[in-house]
Order: C-alpha cells, then structure tokens, then sequence
C-alpha cells in the first residue's frame, strides 16, 4: 500500500516537500515505516529518532498497524505556545 | 470553545466569553512573541500546524480540563502564520467557582498545549537565519 | 500600578497595560461576583475599604511580587461600592519572561491581597438580609 | 490624649458610627486602647477580639505605642478579593 506521510516545520525543510510517498507491505506497522522513511529520504533520519508518528491524527506507537489511506503524519518536537 | 487563527487573537473576547455568575473566578494566559530568547534577538516567529491533529488534541485538552475542575467555560486559541515581537500566540481563559480551580485549569490547559499539541514555531533571528524549534536536541 | 475604583474595571486595559516585549507570559486573574455562597443565593455585593492603608498593602504586595518574580509590570486594582452578579470585583495582571513565573507572581499577588488588604464586602441575600463578611468566625 | 478609631464594615454597624474617640494616657499601647474601646463602647466586645489594629496605616501589635494624632483603626478580618 502507498502512505502519504505528511512532512512538518524542519522535516519539510529537510525533505524539501510536504508529502512523502512510501510504499508498504499490507500489515505494516509504524516501525517498518520509519525504516521506509530512513530509505526514502536520510536526511530524515536524526530528525525521525525524536519525533513521534501520527497515525489517524493521533499519536501512534512502533506496533501501531497502518491501513491503507489513514492519515500518517511525522510529528517532530512540538513548540507552540 | 477551541480555535486555531491566522487572525490576532481577540483575547479581551475570550475572557468575556468564559465568564459565568456561577464562576468567581477567571484566569486569563496570553503567550506573547518575546524579543530574547537566552541572549539571541528574535525579530518575528512563523507557527505552523497539522490542523486536524492539533484541533483533536486541543479537544482532548479541553475535555481533561473539565474533568479535573468544575469549569464553568473555557477557550484555548492559537494563532498561527507570521507573528512580531508582542503578539499574542496563545491565549487561555478559563472561570471556575474559585480561584486556585481556575488557576491550577489554566496552568495545566497551557502546559498540555506546549506538549502535546502539533504546532511548531520558527524563529526569526535579527541576523536573518531562521530556525524550526523542536526542543530536546539541536 | 495600583487602584482603588468605584468604577467598572477595565481589565483588558490592564492586560494591554502589562504586555512588554522581554516578557513572553502574561496572566491576568479576575474575581467575580458569584451567584451562590454555598447554598445561598447573593443578589449584589458591596465593598468597603480603608483607602489609604488599602493603598499601602497594595504597594507592598506589588513590591514583594517583583522582589520574588522577574516582573515587568503588574496591575492590582479593586473595586469598590455596590456591584451585581458577574462584576469584577478585583483584578491582577502580571508580565514575566516565563509562564509559570506570571502564574505564580499573579496567585501569589490575589492570595496576598484577599489576606492583607483592608477591604470588606457585604452580601446582599436574595431574603432581604445583608451581612458583612469577616472569615474566620460567625 | 484623645484617638479617633476609625471603624469599617461590621464594626462601623455595630458601633452605629464610623468613628469612636478614645481618652487614653500619654504612652499607651494598643492592648490599652482594645481595653478603652470595650469600655466605651460593649457591642464591638466580640469583632474587636478577632480583630487587627491599624495604627499609621499598618497592623500594629499589642506592645505598639500610641501618639497623638496618629491614625488608628479597628480591621475586622478582611474579606476583599
């Protein structure tokens, strides 16, 4: 399945765009997407270790199985306020 | 009562808005652009968003809020785009039937905000660089 | 700045009147006439004070603030005389640099005053009764 | 010397009056004067004891020296706010 993962404040700086296309197996899970994203786009990488995934709109754990079309997000650092 | 704006925040508005005869108390929170950041000169700061995600757990804020104090009403709003040095970012108002509730609401509704709610800021530095803050690291 | 009003307060003024560009938080607590006292139904308050030593507790809390806190400005201001249900009785806003350091000097700055300042307030109960309010016994 | 107490609130009800004058000797305290108010006037008995005295706009004690023409009055437990 293809997920959008949509891109925020430094991650769409360093990836240059504000979607990022990943293709994975049906039945993967939120870590096997962060090694897809690691592949897809490196200059990722430092930045993804600290941030959290958003799967659906809320915040998801490694285990957390994706579906195809749910909304995945990389949420780095948040600093509003 | 939960916004996110591209518009200055009418936080005289939102206090009006949560006060209730019910309620003895209301506690106001404006975070204001500051011009120093440790000993660097902010000149303007960029907020963004993930809309969706940050409507969702402002609502979630909201409804711990009311579970832990008898709220009478409560606003959180967060402005979003180019801010200058003054402005208000975000804006908590909260009446309760006493003080230290509404005190002790409007502390936790800020505090929950800034971690956990997907909005990044940028700063604008006065030697022209900007920076994505993403606490935690470099 | 510090007030003694028998005039409607205008606690947006003194929010605006406190914002500073080196401070990045800003709380402003409002009391209000509540409805109920327990179960007793108030209909109006009024509030007497002893103005001049009013004055001079409300300095020396201003003073002891910014000695604790890294204030910019604060505002204290009271009202007094006849006030209905949902009028701003009292109202306290404060700047810091930091957000808990503005919620703390303003708990602090309305805790002081509602112990040290020389200010009663009379109930008007919806039977007709009126009752001056001296806490610590009948 | 005379003092003229000034009395709020409760006490001014009480008293039916907002001001009680007080005769008392040159170099007496605060404990001599709650004496010389419930003496002149028996009403205030029991707000009086649960009351501070102000004296030049401060709260005094009961060792505090009186003078002449200092302000001086009763502060039933305050309720502002």
């Amino acid at each position: 399945m293809m997920i959008a993962v949509r891109l925020f404040a430094r991650a769409r700086d360093l990836a240059g765009r504000d979607m990022l296309p990943v293709e994975l197996p049906a039945g993967a899970t939120v870590a096997d997407l962060r090694q897809s994203i690691r592949l897809a786009c490196p200059a990722l990488t430092d930045l993804l270790a600290r941030s959290r995934i958003a799967v659906g709109d809320d915040f998801a754990e490694d285990e957390t199985k994706l579906t195809a079309g749910v909304d995945v997000a990389i949420i780095p650092p948040v600093s509003g306020g | 009562m939960i916004q996110l704006t591209n518009e200055p925040i009418d936080h005289n508005a939102l206090t009006e808005l949560v006060r209730r005869p019910g309620c003895g108390a209301v506690v106001t929170f404006l975070g204001t652009v500051r011009d120093l950041t440790g000993d660097q000169v902010t000149v303007a700061l960029d907020y963004d968003a993930y809309p969706q995600m940050a409507e969702r757990k402002f609502a979630e804020i909201e409804a711990e809020v009311r579970s832990r104090w008898p709220v009478g009403e409560i606003a959180l709003v967060h402005r979003l785009g180019h801010l200058d040095i003054g402005d208000v970012s975000v804006a908590v108002a909260v009446s309760c039937p006493h003080r230290h509730q509404a005190f002790d609401a409007c502390r936790f509704a800020i505090d929950q905000i800034k971690e956990l709610v997907p909005i990044w800021k940028k700063e604008n530095w006065a030697d022209g660089r900007t920076e994505w803050v993403h606490p935690g690291a470099g």
